[in-house]
C-alpha cells in the first residue's frame, strides 16, 4: 500500500474537506488521538432540538483520516448524537476503499465522535 | 489527476535522468550498426573495439577518483560494490580479525551487509554520527580494536547530504593499518574526490547518480598494496578474477562519459545548485516551523532535507504530489516506518514522518524552484489549517 | 588491415546486438524526457510509472518461461543468476545437506561458482554428459545421495549448442524432492521453455543472448513450494529481499521486449537459422577433416562447432579474421588453455585447439554464410599446404 | 598476450610466408617439434659447395612458428650449416615480437635447423 494508493472518494474529501474547520458559540466537541502518535481527530457539533445542525473537524493525520473525519462530520447532520452506530469503522472502510492496516486510523476517528457523544449523554440538550 | 509531464522532478537523489550526450554514446554501443560485441571476445577485432571502449570508460572512473585504471573494478551498481566491498574484505581477512566499523546512517546497501555479516559471526560497531549527522574521525578512533579489519563510513548521505570528513577518517585508518570503504555514490561528481590523498583503500560508485545509466556502478580497490577481496560473484574470471559476468559495453560506456562530463562540470555545477538550494530554502522557511536536517554546512548542495512542524507525513506527501521528492519515511511497507538516518540525528518519530528530501540537479531551473516554493507553501497552510492546533513556528535545526 | 565494418559476425553465441525496436524502447527510459524515475521511488508517480514498466517487463520474462510474474527476480546477468541459484540455495539448504550435482561441460559461471561451494565445504559431483555433450537423466540419478539439495545442468551448452533433456532430469528431480536449476542463458527464446512441465525450481537467463542489453538477467524461482534463497547481494530490499540494488528500468524494459520479441519470432527464425546453419554446413564439411562437436540432433540451430584436422588453432584463428568467431581454446591467459567443454566430449588437446564455434543469429545472412564458407576453404587450403604431412581426411564426428 | 596481437613483421610472414614448401632432390632436411604439442617444424636446404643455395620449410604452429621458420629458412641463403650461431633464438623473438611466453615456439625452430645442420655435419657435402 502505498501513500499514492487513494480511493477517488479519499482523493476528493482530502482535496475539498467538507465541514473542515471550527465551530464558535455553544457546541458539543469531541477529540481522540495523539499528534505524536500520528492521528488526532476533533469533532464540533452544534444541535438544535438533539439532533446535529451544524458540524465541523479537525485533524492531524493522513489523507484517510481527514476524509474520515469529513465524512463522519457531513453525516452527523440530523442525527441525535445518542446513537452513534451509524458509523461503523469497517463499513465506512470498505466505503472509503481503506486498506486493512490503517482501521486503526478510523478507530480514532470513532473515538472522536464517541467522546463527543459521551458529553452529550451528560448534557442538559439531551 | 496531475499528469506526469508537469509533476517537478525533485529527486535527483534518488536518481538523476541519463544526460543527453551519455544517451547518445551508449546508443553507439547497442545495435549492430554499433560497437556491441562482447569485450571479452579477444578473438576477433570487434570484441577488442568493445574491450577498448571498456577501458576508456574505466580510465574516465579512475580520473575522476585519482586512481589508476587497473584500480577499478566494474559492478552492476552502488549497491553491488557496497556488498563486495564489505563482504569481500571480511571473508578475505576474517582470519585477522572479524570486528568492523560503520555508522548508522549509512545507505542500506551499507547497512544491511554489515547485519549479513553479523549473523555471519562478524562484530560490527555502528556509531551514531556526533556532528549534526557527521561521523568524526575521533568517533571511528573510539571504537579501533585491535581485531577492527574494516571502517565504512560514506562520503555524502543520501538523505540528508551530509558529508563527514573522509579525509581524517582515512588518515586514522591508515595510521593504524586499517582498511577503508567509502560509499561516494552521492558525492562521485559533485564533491573532488582523491583516493589517495583520503587515504582510501575502496571506494563504492554508481552510475546513475550522476547522469549515467542504472545499473551499473564501480569499486576502487587500492592496488599497493594489494587489498585482497573474495569475489561475491563467480564465473568467467572478468576483472581480474573479482567480478565475472559479460562486462555490459554501453553501460559502462555511458557511466565513464558521465563520469567525464562530471569531472568538468563540477566546479560551475556546485555554484548553480548552491544558488538553487538557497533560493529553496529561504522560500520555504518563511513558512515557519521548517527545520533543516543535517549540518548545515557540511552538505552537498543538490539536497535538502527538511521537517515541517505541524502536517503529518503521509498528508503532506500526496499534498506535494505536484513535485516528485521522497518522504522521511519508508512507504515499502505497510507501516510507514521513520527514517532510521533523520532519527539518528535525533529527531523524533512523527518529525521524521513529516520529512521531506528535496534534492535537485542538473536540469532544475529557477521557475521549477519558484513554482515548489509556491506549492510547499500552499500545501502546508492548507494542512496546518485542518490540523487542531496552530503549529509551533520556531526554526530550529536539527543536529 | 581488415576494417571492423568488414567483419562478418558468427559470434553470436557471445553476445547479440540490440534489436533495434529493443534499442528504441530502452532509449525511452533513459533521458529527462522520458521514463527515468527510480522505480523504488514510490512516493511519487514518475517512480511509479518507472514500476509499471520494470513490471510489464517481468510479464513478458515470465511469459516465455511459463512462470508467473512473482516468480521473476532481475539480476545483472545470467552470470549473476548462476550464482544466485547455486549459492542461495547451498547457503539456504545446507542445514539439509550439503551435495550438489552438475555436469563438467556447464559455463563458467555455474562451475565457479560450484568450485567456491566447494572450498565452502560442500561436495559437488561433476558428470561428464554421456550422450555426446548430453547429461542424461540416468547419469544425474546415479549420481543422486540423501543429501543432495541440488542438480544444476545446462539447457543448451554455449559451445557447443548441444541441448541436454532437462524435462526428464526435472522429473527425476522433482520425484526425490531435490531442486533443479537449468542454465538457459543459451536456450531461452530459441527453444520452448515451460518450467511447470520441465519440472524446474530455478532457471537463469540473460539480455544480450537474445538481442537484448547485456548486463542485466533474471532468476526464475520457483513459489509454490516457496524456494528459499540466500541473496548474494543486501540492501534496499529490492525483488522481494533476494537481490537488492536500484532496478535499471532501461535494461529490463530492453530484455522485456527482446523476450517479447523472441516468443513471437522463435519458430521462423528456427527455420532460418537451422538452414543457415545447414548450408553452412554443408559448404565447410566438403574440406575434409572437418569434425562437428556435439551430438548431430539434439541442438540449438544457433551453434555449430568444428574441429579442423591439420591446422593449427591458433594459425586458424588469426586466418580466419575476417570472421568474427570463438576458438576452442581459451586466449585469456598466455598458454592457450583447451576448451574444457570439448575435452570432456573426449577431444584431445589439439583437436580442441583447433575447433571453430560459428554462432550465427537473426542478422546472418545467406551471403555472409557464403562469403564465410569461401574463407575457410581457402585459409584452411593455404595453412594445411604449409604444414608437413597431408592432413586426414575423415569427417568423424565427436561425441 | 592474445591472438590478434601479432608484429606487423609476423603478419607479413604470416600471410606470404617467403621460403614455403618442399624441395625435391638431394637435400638435407632437419625436423622438430610434434603436431601434437603444438608446434612442428621442418627445414630442406640444397647445399652448393657447402653453402646454402635454396631453402624451404614446412609449419604446423602458431603464426609466430610460421614467421620464424619463414625467417630462418630466406636467412640461411648463401651461409654454412655448420655454423648455425646467427639464428639466436632471443634476438630473432625482439626482431620479430615474439611475447616471453612463446619462446618455446623459437626453440623448436631452432632444434628443426640444429638437426639439419647435424646430418650436414656427417655429410660428404662438408
Ligand atoms: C549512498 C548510497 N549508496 C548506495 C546506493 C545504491 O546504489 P545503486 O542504486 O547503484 O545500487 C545509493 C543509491 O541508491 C546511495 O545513495
Ligand atoms: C550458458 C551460459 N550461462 C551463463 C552465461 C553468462 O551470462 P552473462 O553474460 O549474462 O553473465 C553465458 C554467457 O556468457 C552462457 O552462455
Amino acid at each position: 500500500m502505498d501513500s499514492l494508493d487513494y480511493s477517488q472518494q479519499v482523493r476528493d474529501r482530502f482535496e475539498r474537506p467538507a465541514n473542515a474547520g471550527r465551530l464558535l458559540g455553544p457546541v458539543i466537541s469531541g477529540a481522540a488521538g495523539e499528534e505524536g502518535l500520528g492521528t488526532r481527530v476533533e469533532f464540533d457539533f452544534r444541535l438544535r432540538s438533539g439532533t446535529v445542525e451544524e458540524s465541523a473537524f479537525r485533524v492531524y493525520g493522513c489523507p484517510h483520516a481527514i476524509a474520515a473525519a469529513s465524512w463522519v462530520a457531513e453525516n452527523a447532520r440530523d442525527r441525535r448524537l445518542d446513537d452513534t452506530s451509524w458509523m461503523d469503522p469497517l463499513r465506512l472502510a470498505a466505503l472509503l476503499e481503506v486498506p486493512e492496516h490503517k482501521l486503526g486510523v478510523l478507530l480514532v476517528v470513532q473515538d472522536a465522535l464517541e467522546a463527543a457523544a459521551a458529553k452529550f449523554d451528560q448534557s442538559e440538550d439531551r | 489527476m496531475i499528469c506526469s509531464k508537469d509533476i517537478i522532478y525533485m529527486d535527483y537523489a534518488a536518481t538523476t535522468p541519463v544526460d543527453d550526450r551519455v544517451a547518445r554514446l551508449m546508443c553507439e554501443c547497442m545495435t549492430r550498426e554499433g560497437v556491441f560485441a562482447n569485450p571479452a571476445s579477444r578473438s576477433h577485432q570487434l570484441g577488442r573495439d568493445a574491450q577498448g571502449r571498456v577501458e576508456m570508460a574505466r580510465h574516465e572512473i579512475a580520473s575522476l577518483l585519482g586512481a589508476s585504471q587497473t584500480e577499478i573494478i566494474w559492478t552492476s551498481g552502488a549497491t553491488e560494490s557496497d556488498n563486495l566491498a564489505l563482504k569481500g574484505v571480511a571473508h578475505s581477512l576474517q582470519d585477522q580479525g572479524r570486528h568492523l566499523i560503520t555508522s548508522k546512517t549509512e545507505h542500506k546497501a551499507v547497512l544491511d551487509t554489515a547485519r549479513q555479516l553479523e549473523r555471519e559471526g562478524f562484530d560490527v560497531s555502528f556509531l551514531i554520527p556526533a556532528d549534526q549527522g557527521r561521523v568524526t574521525a575521533e568517533q571511528v578512533a573510539a571504537e579501533l580494536r585491535d581485531d577492527t579489519i574494516l571502517v565504512s563510513i560514506m562520503h555524502a548521505n543520501n538523505e540528508t547530504g551530509v558529508v563527514s570528513d573522509i579525509a581524517s577518517i582515512g588518515k586514522l585508518c591508515r595510521e593504524r593499518g586499517i582498511l577503508f570503504h567509502v560509499d561516494a555514490a552521492q558525492s562521485a561528481g559533485k564533491l573532488p574526490i582523491d583516493v589517495e590523498e583520503m587515504c582510501v583503500d575502496l571506494l563504492s560508485v554508481s552510475g546513475h547518480k550522476i547522469y549515467g545509466p542504472k545499473g551499473i556502478g564501480a569499486l576502487y580497490v587500492r592496488s599497493c598494496p594489494a587489498t585482497r577481496l573474495e569475489p561475491l560473484i563467480h564465473g568467467g574470471g572478468h576483472e581480474r578474477g573479482m567480478r565475472s559476468g559479460t562486462l555490459p559495453t554501453h553501460q559502462i560506456v555511458g557511466m565513464g562519459e558521465a563520469f567525464r562530463l562530471a569531472r568538468h562540470q563540477m566546479e560551475p555545477e556546485t555554484h548553480k545548485l548552491t544558488g538553487l538550494r538557497d533560493r529553496f530554502w529561504a522560500g520555504i522557511s518563511k513558512l515557519g516551523g521548517v527545520l533543516l536536517n543535517g549540518h548545515r554546512d557540511a552538505r552537498i548542495p543538490g539536497i535538502l532535507n527538511v521537517s515541517i512542524e505541524g502536517v503529518e507525513g503521509e498528508s503532506l506527501l500526496f499534498a506535494l504530489r505536484e513535485l516528485a521528492v521522497s518522504s522521511g519515511s519508508a512507504c515499502t511497507s505497510a507501516s510507514r516506518e521513520a527514517s532510521y538516518v533523520l532519527r539518528a540525528l535525533g529527531r523524533s518519530d512523527q518529525l521524521a514522518q513529516s520529512s521531506i528530501r528535496f534534492s535537485i540537479g542538473r536540469y532544475t531551473t529557477e521557475d521549477e524552484i519558484d513554482r515548489a516554493v509556491a506549492i510547499v507553501a500552499e500545501q502546508v497552510h492548507r494542512l496546518r489549517g485542518l490540523a487542531p492546533k496552530t503549529p509551533v513556528t520556531s526554526d530550529r535545526e536539527a543536529g
